[in-house]
């Protein structure tokens, strides 16, 4: 019973790393059909982003909460720089923005290495996120916790803004319909630009995050950026909702099969079942029937 | 919602002229070949997540018919079409010569004897005239076949190239074509195709006036022996061409006869005129 | 003619292929021809002159390029140091670096490169197992020397490698006697999924067999793993007194998190660590793992006079902020070790070298390592490090003086049928 | 026409000429024993590109997993090699290590070099075969597709790795001492590998040709460009693709097969999603779509890669990812077509074929919940 509680619980964790990694992927990917392979680095800004704001507020809690609003900064500006001059120019050739991202990933990287060192680098968690606390009778990490709320209320406050605010309003519309987004006097330029800086934001958001969890270092980004590709491609293209369930959904299952075999293997399993999956529903799990032909 | 872009008419004193001739030798086929074609729709219906797109729509085309599809934005026009070709999913009966089409993949549905155009004309742009038609002409060619170079030019392709008039053009890539040209590109395309079934998504949008007056002659003589459907916004175009006319209105067929018929028809003075126009934005597509 | 044409062009292309397997068959040698040694060219080195050539061989791009500039950097120290002090025989050494991009074929090719090109009297460097493995044969066919300075998984001992690293019976064993020594009977095992860790785990549960030790959990992570949720349930669930982990690189820093934020403790579990040193401790965050223990054969803290130049002399070169770690001491011990056999020898011809080699010691800083002429390891002193809240590791056991390099663990009985 | 034909013949023997005297003649005189294998090492690589630039540039399918097919070309190859050394019923000495001292069963048909050959020119292609039936008969295509296929690659090595006893995990398989028979160890023998390399470059060089200039070439570049206008036509635009993905699969089998023999070594460090991607930078610098530019584009970043970076590690990543960048983004069917008159638009990737939906309903504003207001605008 503990076992099962306590798998579930690594599930959820893994589902909610997952989820706030690919949380912003939802958004340029699958509403803009933008294929940031930087978005993992990104990532990496945002963990760099608390660690140099922890040089400045020694206190860790207030630098994490800090940190966690700064981080949205840098990686929605780094998302906006990318978009106004690269990604801009190439919204009709989704895979070139693949490779040319990929670029942008490998030059942010090095450019992380000559700024901080190669060597990792450290975030302290703040007292109040340390130990553990007792759920079910199971001791659940508080920085789990943490990052599970975290991610619920990025999905929460993202779904908000997009159904309730002008600019909610605004993104839908040109996702749904450019041109007659364009007629009912919607900037779609400003749209897009505002779409993927939030989009960016929140990977780095993800970043600041994942201090809590395991290293610093250049390449954080290229550990999560697959398994975020993943999750968006499995919950369906455009859906918030399917990004979810997927990133539970895939999170529970790489837990409970690690649990019963090895880490190694329920990877491989899991990349197997996400194949045969999309052998069944190539649309994803929650797919919106259009005319569209993808 | 523009329909039309507005991309500019070729020159009108452009050289490219249809050619009926050609065409002669490309249709010269017995008729029999076409008798028992006919086109028959009965209770399609086509939802996307929710939103029906075309509601129980019966349909009925024979040989020898030039049918015009017509009704406002939404109203499911390229949608049955979609359907009838298997790009859409939907439920109902769609039968030519009498096949069943629904539920199977489109290129077998191709296979069957019918073929289609694009609102937006869409050729292989990167591609030849030539090439564009003569991979139109090969979907039965084998496997050795295709993996060897083309040594000459098909009969069938060669004549299709005078029929559109584009034998001058046949090695330039079809993407430097005018819009005009790219449409009997696709035109030329479907005849290669020997498609008996030919469904023309707007087929004359961005055409000069005298492009207009060739392609309407040139569906005119393809319908005689073939089951043509025409999709098209142009009203003065319908008026000319059309022998008949199926009015569609949020999914369901709204009213069906001649020109004159459905002219005359008050719900489609309704629907055309009435609150339809200002809310929909269609007024110029109905003069 | 269209025949003709395709006919022609197909004897055209194929020519070439063909031409080439005629050839090989003409003019190849077989390998069953004749037993010839590789050598038979002779080496390039040159040595007349009044410098020679060595070449140093780390990633500084990749993955890797982290842990192996370290290397790099002190054997940059101890090259300048031997140059300062009169060189080599007289003669001043001239480094050629390379970069092996953490990648095991450029390792190979760079190899190749220093050996044949360049023409170096010996080689130092490489970090990875695989690295290792893919430059062996290049040392091998070309009779050249390559000296090794990485702890690693034993079973190997090449004529042309010298390694100055631990092998598993100066490490792994040594910690796990030193568990023993406290008391342990329950011992947890999680590493990186690959080959270091499995050899070693293997020895390890053969060992803990004989020694009445319950291995109560044995689980591997991919390389670059960042969720440790799971296997740390595990682990807390299993009742382990103690964990021997050989996990590698980033890895570390995700599993001290998770160990700590489930409330595991370095008081109530211990973690011994070996592949986590000086320099990897401020990633990881001391917070995190102050009071865990490692097992190397060197820590900055280490008290002797040797150590204390060491110490002074890298943090001169390099900067204060700098610490120095196992590997880099073993790579600084390399260079000096090559000069001592050269000088032994009074030759730089490899055969020379290999035959001098046996019994070539250094006051390291490390204390003193001595050369085994037979299996090119040396006899080293294990010693259990326990991390301080200052970052650095203090040395809390030794092992009685140094310990014979037995990379094949011959002389463990319990070790019988491992390899 | 015939005038044409002729003048294009000759420009082909003339072009294999050249190839030929460069490759056969001029690289073998004025390059070390070193600089040759360095040069067969990038051929091998090459022939991925070759692969690369049909599936890719011709076909719109962009694969970032070729890693897998030269991983099981490289493995497979090297497992004979390994298989050999160790002499009949011998065992690989890394099996002896640390595996329990048996060859698994599935290894045993390498013993043979026949069926070696024959395993490495129809696995990895029987298996491109499947999986791009498999995928593109559901019609994943597009960035769908790429990530699949990325998934595919670190699903491959984390598999490789996890699997040491059969497969020497992180160490791949390595320390050939003979190649059928051959000694590596002896120069000669290794010029001879070169000799094979270069040749089997140039042969697939000129069936890349054949078939760009084939009715499937280009029946293949209007699958590309309007997959559901093919599918309209009469075809089944899966097939078409399902074949230049498994070209491009064979090549990459090929390339990796040869590339074991000549580095001495194919590990997982070889074949992941790294190396993948790596495999289509010069594709793309060189020229995605042409026939000659992925393989000189993937020479040059080989050879640049091996000169620059050991003395600017740092600004050599700058430098690739900046070229990278560039071209991709502003010069998208590379180098070599830098001059030549572009005629026409040019779409490259795999946008949407097929009619745009002018008539379909606006999507109401606010209502429903997302699922209505993000329809379209997908790969």
């Amino acid at each position: 019973m503990d076992a099962l509680v306590s798998q579930l619980f690594a599930g959820l964790s893994l589902g909610s790393v997952l989820l706030l990694a690919a949380l912003g992927l939802a958004l340029t990917f699958g509403q803009m059909g933008v294929i940031n392979m930087a978005h993992g680095e990104f990532m990496m800004a945002g963990a760099y982003t608390a660690f140099v704001v922890q040089k400045v507020v020694a206190d860790a809690g207030v630098s994490l909460l800090v940190s966690l609003v700064i981080g949205f900064l840098v990686g929605g500006l780094l998302g906006l720089l990318l978009e106004v001059t690269l990604i801009s120019r190439m919204y009709h050739r989704p895979l070139d923005t693949l490779l040319v991202t990929f670029g942008v990933a490998l030059v942010l990287q090095q450019l992380a290495r000559d700024v901080f060192g190669a060597p990792n680098v450290d975030v302290r968690a703040p007292a109040w996120l340390s130990g553990a606390v007792q759920v079910l009778g199971v001791g659940v990490p508080r920085t789990r916790l943490f990052i599970l709320a975290l991610a619920v209320l990025a999905v929460v406050a993202m779904a908000l803004a997009l159904k309730l605010t002008p600019l909610g309003r605004r993104i839908r519309a040109t996702v749904a319909n450019r041109d007659l987004a364009e007629t009912a006097g919607i900037s779609t330029r400003a749209t897009d630009r505002l779409t993927f800086f939030l989009g960016s934001g929140v990977a780095g958001v993800a970043g600041v995050a994942l201090t809590l969890l395991g290293s610093i270092g250049p390449t954080l980004g290229t550990a999560y950026i697959v398994d975020a590709f993943l999750v968006v491609v499995v919950g369906g293209i455009g859906q918030l909702k399917g990004a979810v369930i997927a990133a539970f959904g895939l999170g529970l299952l790489q837990a409970g099969i690690e649990y019963s075999s090895t880490a190694s293997i329920a990877k491989v399993l899991v990349f197997v079942i996400i194949v045969a999956f999309l052998q069944v529903r190539p649309q994803g799990l929650v797919a919106v029937r259009t005319r569209s032909l993808a | 919602m523009t329909t039309h872009p507005a991309t500019p008419a070729p020159d009108e004193g452009a050289q490219v002229q249809l050619d009926p001739q050609a065409l002669e030798a490309v249709i010269a086929a017995p008729g029999e070949r076409f008798r028992h074609d006919y086109l028959e729709v009965r209770g399609l219906r086509v939802e996307f997540d929710g939103f029906v797109a075309v509601d129980g729509v019966d349909l009925t085309v024979t040989q020898g018919d030039l049918r015009f599809l017509i009704g406002p934005n939404g109203a499911g026009k390229t949608t049955i079409v979609d359907a009838i070709t298997g790009l859409a999913r939907c439920s109902g009966s769609v039968q030519f010569g009498r096949v069943e089409l629904v539920g199977k993949p489109a290129h077998q549905i191709v296979r069957a004897g019918v073929g289609r155009t694009f609102q937006t004309a869409s050729v292989f742009d990167e591609l030849s005239v030539l090439q564009n038609l003569d991979i139109a002409a090969g979907s039965r060619r084998g496997l050795p076949t295709l993996l060897r170079r083309r040594r000459s030019v098909p009969e069938e392709v060669e004549q299709a190239l005078e029929t559109i008039g584009l034998t001058a053009l046949a090695d330039s890539p079809a993407g430097v074509l005018a819009h005009g040209q790219k449409q009997w590109l696709e035109i030329g395309m479907l005849l290669v195709q020997d498609a008996h079934l030919l469904l023309l998504d707007e087929p004359v949008a961005g055409m000069s006036h005298a492009e207009r007056e060739q392609t309407g002659l040139l569906l005119q003589r393809i319908g005689e022996q073939r089951t043509v459907v025409v999709v098209e916004h142009d009203m003065e175009f319908l008026r000319t061409f059309a022998s008949s006319v199926t009015v569609l209105h949020q999914g369901r067929v709204l009213s069906e006869g001649t020109v004159a018929q459905v002219q005359a028809d008050p719900k489609v003075v309704e629907v055309y005129l009435g609150r339809g126009a200002g809310a929909r934005g269609s007024a110029t597509e109905v003069e | 003619m269209t025949r003709t044409t395709r006919t022609t062009r197909a004897l055209a292309v194929s020519s070439g292929a063909l031409v080439a397997l005629l050839a090989l068959s003409a003019c190849g040698s077989r390998t069953d021809d004749e037993a010839s040694g590789p050598s038979a060219e002779g080496s390039c080195v040159e040595t007349d002159g009044d410098s020679v050539k060595i070449g140093f061989l780390n990633s500084l791009s990749g993955t890797m390029a982290i842990s192996e500039q370290t290397v790099r950097d002190s054997l940059d120290l101890a090259a300048k140091e031997i140059n300062a002090a009169g060189g080599v025989l007289g003669k001043q050494l001239t480094v050629v670096g390379e970069d092996g991009q953490s990648e095991p074929t450029v390792f190979a090719e760079k190899a190749e490169k220093l050996i044949k090109s360049d023409c170096v009297a010996a080689v130092f460097g490489g970090w990875t197992s695989s690295s290792r493995k893919a430059m062996l044969p290049v040392f091998e066919d070309n009779d050249a020397l390559l000296f090794y300075p990485v702890q690693y998984e034993g079973l190997e001992a090449s004529p042309n490698i010298f390694y100055t690293g631990a092998t598993t019976n100066q490490q792994i064993i040594p910690g796990m006697d030193y568990l023993k020594e406290q008391g342990v009977t329950k011992v947890f095992l999680v590493g990186s999924d690959y080959v270091f860790p499995r050899t070693a785990n293997k020895e390890i549960i053969a060992y803990a067999g004989a020694n009445g030790i319950e291995i109560v959990g044995e689980e591997y992570a991919p390389l670059g793993h960042t969720d440790f949720s799971t296997i740390v349930t595990k682990l807390k669930g299993s009742g382990a007194q103690a964990v021997f982990n050989t996990l590698n690189g980033d890895s570390n820093v995700a599993f001290f998190k998770e160990y700590k934020n489930v409330g595991l403790t370095a008081e109530t579990v211990p973690v011994v660590s070996v592949s986590i040193a000086e320099e990897e401790v401020g990633g990881i965050g001391v917070d995190n793992i102050v009071g865990q223990l490692t097992a190397w054969n060197y820590y900055q803290t280490v008290e002797s006079p040797e150590n204390e130049k060491f110490v002074a002399a890298f943090k001169a070169e390099y900067g204060d902020d700098r610490v120095t770690s196992d590997p880099m001491e073993a790579a600084y011990t390399s260079l000096y070790l090559w000069k001592g056999m050269v000088e032994k020898a009074k030759s730089f011809a490899v055969a020379d070298v290999q035959a001098a080699a046996d019994g070539v010691s250094f006051d390291a800083p490390e204390g003193t390592v001595t050369v085994n002429g037979d299996n090119h390891h040396i006899a080293k002193t294990a010693l259990i490090g326990k991390i301080d809240a200052d970052g650095l590791i203090y040395p809390v056991w030794e092992s009685d003086g140094p310990i014979e390099p037995d990379p094949f663990l011959e002389g463990y009985e319990w070790a019988e049928g491992l390899s | 026409m015939s005038a044409l034909w002729s003048n294009e013949r000759a420009r082909l023997l003339v072009g294999i000429g050249a190839a030929g005297l460069l490759l056969f003649v001029v690289a073998p005189n004025v390059l070390s024993d070193f600089r040759l294998n360095l040069l067969a090492k990038f051929i091998c690589l090459a022939m991925v590109a070759v692969g690369i630039g049909l599936a890719w540039g011709r076909g719109g399918m962009l694969t970032l997993g070729q890693g897998v097919f030269f991983g099981l070309g490289g493995y497979l190859m090297a497992m004979h090699l390994k298989l050999a050394d160790a002499g009949p019923d011998g065992v690989p000495d890394f099996m002896l290590l640390y595996g329990d001292g048996t060859v698994p069963a599935w290894w045993e048909p390498m013993r043979s070099p026949v069926v070696t050959i024959l395993a490495i020119l129809l696995l990895p292609a029987g298996l491109a075969a499947l999986l791009g039936l498999a995928v593109f008969k559901r019609r994943v295509r597009g960035a769908y597709f790429a990530i699949l296929s990325q998934a595919l690659a670190a699903a491959f090595v984390i598999l490789l790795i996890g699997q040491q006893k059969v497969t020497g995990g992180t160490n791949g398989l390595n320390g050939f001492r003979s190649f059928f028979g051959f000694s590596l160890a002896d120069p000669v023998n290794k010029e001879m590998l070169y000799y094979i390399a270069a040749g089997t470059l140039l042969v697939m060089v000129l069936t890349v040709r054949l078939i760009m200039r084939s009715r499937y070439g280009e029946l293949l570049v209007a699958v590309r460009d309007q997959e559901n206008r093919v599918r309209f036509l009469g075809y089944d635009p899966a097939l078409v693709k399902v074949l230049a993905y498994t070209v491009a699969a064979l090549f990459a089998a090929i390339g990796g097969a040869l590339f074991a023999p000549v580095v001495g070594i194919i590990s997982p460090a070889d074949v992941g999603v790294v190396p993948s991607i790596a495999f289509l930078v010069g594709v793309a610098i060189g020229g995605r779509a042409t026939l000659l530019g992925p393989v000189i584009g993937s020479l040059a970043v080989s050879w640049a890669e091996t000169s620059l970076s050991e003395r600017f590690p740092s600004f050599w990543t700058y430098f690739l990812g900046g070229l990278f960048i560039l071209v991709v983004a502003f010069l998208p069917d590379g180098l070599a077509t830098v001059g030549r008159l572009r005629l026409g638009r040019r779409s490259s990737s795999d946008e949407p074929a097929g009619p745009d939906t002018s008539d379909e309903p606006a999507p109401a504003d606010d209502e429903h919940d997302e699922a209505t207001a993000t329809a379209g605008r997908t790969a």
